[in-house]
């Protein structure tokens, strides 16, 4: 049976302007927790809500796992100015799961802004995985293609500890400040109509704004691109009992219109949405 | 700690509330059903139900509002797809229907009647997320006849769940009570709303919504205390309960058992946590039963 | 920010609430009177009322409840002693006034008529601490006709304070409107209880008192939405108002002025920090008057 | 036009079990507040209503006023747990204050528990005031008598800096572990039969736990000696407009019959009180 874990923060890093890195230590959610979910943290006595955090990266030896979030609100400010050593109210690991690639499909992931939180923990698991089973396959496969998106360059938070695996991600900004000028959907149209990422060799992973994954479930459909994005919603429970974080769905009826993005999700195919 | 109500045994006073749990299926991940007093379950219709768009939920000053509106398979999806796993849970099963006219209600109870692992019906005459869901349940005659109707459709003990949206809730009570009801459940929510104030929209898709959690639970202590002079069966009190020592209250003021809600969305063991804080309490008091408490409120 | 209601103008939307600001006495000593909207006065009744013993208040999850009773000097003595300093006051003067029987407003409303000092009348019909103050407010055919006879006998403006314990406070508003008020008051408190569950005590007096603050916020929020839309009136929000953002939710839910109640208890200062932060929100909108926001709730 | 005010801490020194001295910087209250009135305290955000301390100490030079608390609920456990530096939010000072004695009359203090905050704070007023005309008085009026009881030895806090200008409390507890054995109104009575204190050369000032008040009220009238009682009740507001924090009054009728202990006291003449 599983249960609220208190949650000891290790350390916060502030890497960008109201964003902060922080590893906590739990052994349990440390272990479990894959790429795509999330936990559910309570960041103070204050809120009734507790707020949901995609786990940026987990050392199951260690036993910690860490988050990327930026001070939006009330909940996020409490967590960003946490003392060393006191702890959270976790749930965790919630949600399902980036699920790799079909063979000879390669991955695409494609983040924006703070989406790149679940992405990074991605690339690291395919990265061991395809490692695995090198033998049988292509270095194309083997290794996941970074797009990510930023408003301006001085916004960009890059991934931590992706370049030892030899994992670089290329960067496209709005005002053209860093990387390609335009949207990181319209970098990977680029891409695409530059013959660089091959749709039927592709399988795309998108994190970031709502905006953002309606783009790129638009652009995917558009070249039959396989599509999961990660969704959010505001989450009261977190783990499937309230039917608060819904998102409509394509041809549901009744009472499939609509699915639960904390336990449905919040990875979901992205033709099956309706942004 | 265990109750009895209306002839059947629950092992605490402690249980889920409707539409804050689930079928089962996601809180038996949490609690431990021997635990748990009762699963009652989110309101089921005859027909599935989408409910309202998001956004549907919203956080207030101490408590939340919601606007599901209802989303639920429908009775025949429920009976196959949820009921079998509901029957295998080591809980009661309180299985709580929703009905647009007391046909609906009629057909639901009836229909629940022919199928195995339902231990008691809730009616949930009190939503205010749907058309009517107030008019018609803060109406005492409207709930006169649709306790009747359903009384005379089933044998299953029969709780009946009220609106707080009313001057007199009380009457609301006693329309059930001398129909037939086996017990009263109170509260469900009170209407509320929120505006975005950047935005100039409601922060709800349906507009208004239904205000919980520890914010209503003067209201709901309020309710219960009433009722339970009232009326001669037992009363459940529903509303903001949070801890152990709120649950204690609430069977003070006259509630037998008590459900617990809001407070299942922070955290998932609550009411396992709930029970074992009124069973401390209990002791500390020097009281051997939850029953001990009902009604004991000195005034 | 100034605003006009019933031909009277108002330097702010920001008012006192009945019975949480005395009689301008104390509240002078923080708060200058001329950045007040108005001073809407604690309820007076025909006789001097000594309201319930303690304790009358207790604290909640967001808010609180309080049973004072109505406690007030009676009409002759308030005109003694409050009203000269209150005309001295550089607000308007809102006398909130509150009877047990329609020929007691009709009363009050006569004698106010003929002093001077009295910018508007304020109808409590919805105080949940005396006996039948519910039971009357939540009727519309007496609301109806309190607010007929009180027209007939007093040419001052007229406000109506209607209760949230009914399921169809739009009904009521509708009796004022349809009748001559020339403004909603909306809400006065919900009813609700606490316990304490060491002595088996209620926590008030008079076992149940009236919930504020905050935690009601949501109720009072979908009143003014609704009231706003049915009646041609003027709306004045009341309930659970801390910020000047929590005011503009109200003007945009369609109220043209609010009233501060619990906020006061907290902070002597609030109507004026929330008048600021009101003003501040007004132009971060680029709205010029505090009437560009009243109704622009986006359904 | 007086307004809340951001009071910093100096300090917290823990003089008991549960209970705090703590000082705050505050030039306003640290100048203005008397003997008997009290602050009201916001402990955090979390509270609606603000919590009542009386006024322990002050000292007008430095800007700072002291109060001694009890750790009872969750206000006063976060004011002990505020750190050096943090400021609470202040009204004050409130409520009217001990009258000094008439003429040819001593005063008697007396105390239970915390209740000896505001009167410690009176023997200081009284001494100051006492030696400017001390001409004119005899040395039986100066000092006043200070009774404090409490229930047991180990619980007994003494009031900090009396002993510097002469006065010493007699002491009685529940169980005779310090000085008497008994409750302190019986002390008093002990005092007044065996003649060391002359009800017609007395006034009583007291300060405890209500039932005590209520037995020192009685005491009193049946010696006829003048008694001044402070009170306590819960107080929303602290200023006069909620009506929430009444006491019943003797001979009060309609509106009289319950008077503001935030703004017609703490203090009362005992006489006027029904307990
Ligand atoms: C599955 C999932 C993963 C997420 N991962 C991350 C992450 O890795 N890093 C990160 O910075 N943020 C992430 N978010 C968003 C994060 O949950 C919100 O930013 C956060 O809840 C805001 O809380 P607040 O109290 O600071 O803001 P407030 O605006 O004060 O929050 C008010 C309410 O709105 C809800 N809310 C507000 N914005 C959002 C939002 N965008 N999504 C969901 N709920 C919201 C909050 O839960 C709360 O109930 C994720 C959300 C989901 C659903
Ligand atoms: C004029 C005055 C002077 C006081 N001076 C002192 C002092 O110098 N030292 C000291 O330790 N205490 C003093 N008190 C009592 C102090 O205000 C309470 O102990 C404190 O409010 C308890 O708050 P809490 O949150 O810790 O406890 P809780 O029990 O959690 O408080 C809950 C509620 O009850 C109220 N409350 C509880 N107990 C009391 C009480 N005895 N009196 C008034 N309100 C209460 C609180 O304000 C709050 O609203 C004084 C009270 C008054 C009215
Ligand atoms: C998200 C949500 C969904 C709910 N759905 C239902 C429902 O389907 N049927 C019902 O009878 N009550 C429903 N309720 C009301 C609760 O069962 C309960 O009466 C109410 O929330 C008060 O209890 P609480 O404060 O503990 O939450 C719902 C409440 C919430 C918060
Ligand atoms: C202590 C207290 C006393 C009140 N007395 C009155 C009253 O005498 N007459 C009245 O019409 N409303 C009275 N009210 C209701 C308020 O005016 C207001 O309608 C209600 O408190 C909701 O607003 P709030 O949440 O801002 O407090 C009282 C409220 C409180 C808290
Ligand atoms: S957050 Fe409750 S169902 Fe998803
Ligand atoms: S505390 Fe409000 S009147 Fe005394």
């Amino acid at each position: 049976m599983n249960h609220p874990r208190p949650a000891a923060l290790l350390w916060t890093r502030q890497v960008a302007r109201d964003v902060f890195h922080q590893r906590f230590a739990e052994p349990y959610i440390a272990r479990h927790a894959r790429a795509g979910q999330f936990v559910h943290l309570l960041p103070g006595t204050r809120h009734l809500f507790r707020r949901a955090l995609s786990v940026y990266a987990t050392d199951a030896k260690a036993g910690t796992f860490d988050v990327l979030h930026q001070v939006l609100g009330e909940g996020t400010r409490c967590l960003s100015q946490l003392k060393k050593g006191q702890t959270v109210d976790a749930l965790g690991p919630l949600g399902n799961q980036f699920l790799v690639p079909d063979p000879g499909r390669r991955a695409i992931l494609v983040g924006g802004g703070l989406g790149m939180a679940p992405l990074r923990l991605f690339a690291l698991e395919l990265n061991q995985k395809l490692t695995k089973r090198s033998s049988r396959r292509t270095a194309l496969e083997r290794t996941p293609i970074l797009l990510l998106g930023t408003r301006t360059s001085s916004l960009a938070i890059a991934p931590f500890e992706l370049g030892g695996i030899g994992i670089r991600a290329s960067w496209a900004s709005d005002d053209g400040s860093r990387g390609f000028h335009g949207t990181v959907v319209a970098l990977l149209a680029d891409q695409i109509a530059d013959g660089r990422i091959v749709p039927e060799q592709s399988v795309v992973y998108g994190c970031g704004p709502e905006p953002m994954m309606a783009g790129l479930a638009s652009l995917c459909a558009q070249h039959h691109l396989p599509c999961w994005v990660s969704l959010e919603r505001s989450m009261p429970c977190g783990y499937g009992v309230c039917m608060g974080c819904v998102i409509r769905t394509q041809n549901g009826t009744g009472y499939e219109t609509f699915k639960r993005v904390c336990r449905d999700g919040p990875v979901f195919d992205s033709a099956q949405i309706v942004f | 700690m265990q109750v009895s109500i209306a002839g059947v045994t629950f092992a605490t006073p402690i249980w889920t509330a409707s539409g804050t749990a689930g079928t089962g299926e996601e809180i038996e991940q949490w609690c431990d059903p021997e635990k748990l007093g009762a699963m009652v379950t989110k309101s089921v219709s005859l027909k599935p139900r989408s409910g309202h768009p998001y956004p549907r939920t919203v956080e207030t000053a101490g408590g939340m509002l919601n606007c599901i509106g209802l989303q639920n398979k429908g009775i025949e999806a429920f009976i196959t797809d949820e009921l079998p796993r509901l029957r295998r849970m080591l809980t009661r099963a309180v299985i709580n229907i929703v009905g647009e006219s007391i046909e609906d209600y009629v057909q639901l109870a009836r229909r629940l009647n022919d199928v195995e692992g339902v231990d008691c019906l809730e009616l949930n005459l009190s939503c205010p997320n749907v058309a009517r869901g107030i008019d018609q349940g803060s109406d005492p005659m409207w709930v006169s006849q649709c306790v009747h109707d359903v009384r005379s459709a089933t044998r299953l003990p029969l709780f009946v769940k009220i609106t707080p949206n009313t001057n007199d809730i009380v009457s609301l009570a006693r329309a059930a009570a001398d129909n037939g009801a086996d017990a009263i459940s109170a509260i469900n929510t009170l209407v509320g709303m929120a505006i975005n104030h950047n935005t100039f929209k409601p922060r709800l898709s349906n507009i208004t919504g239904g205000l919980s959690g520890p914010a209503i639970k003067p209201v709901a202590l309020a309710a219960v205390y009433k009722i339970a002079r009232a009326v001669k069966i037992p009363v459940i009190g529903i509303g903001g309960i949070m801890t152990g020592i709120d649950a204690a209250e609430f069977l003070i003021a006259g509630a037998s058992a008590v459900q617990v809600g809001t407070a299942l969305f922070r955290n998932p063991t609550a009411p396992i946590q709930i029970a074992a804080e009124l069973a401390e309490y209990l002791r500390s008091k020097g009281l051997a039963h939850a029953s001990d408490l009902v009604g004991r409120v000195a005034v």
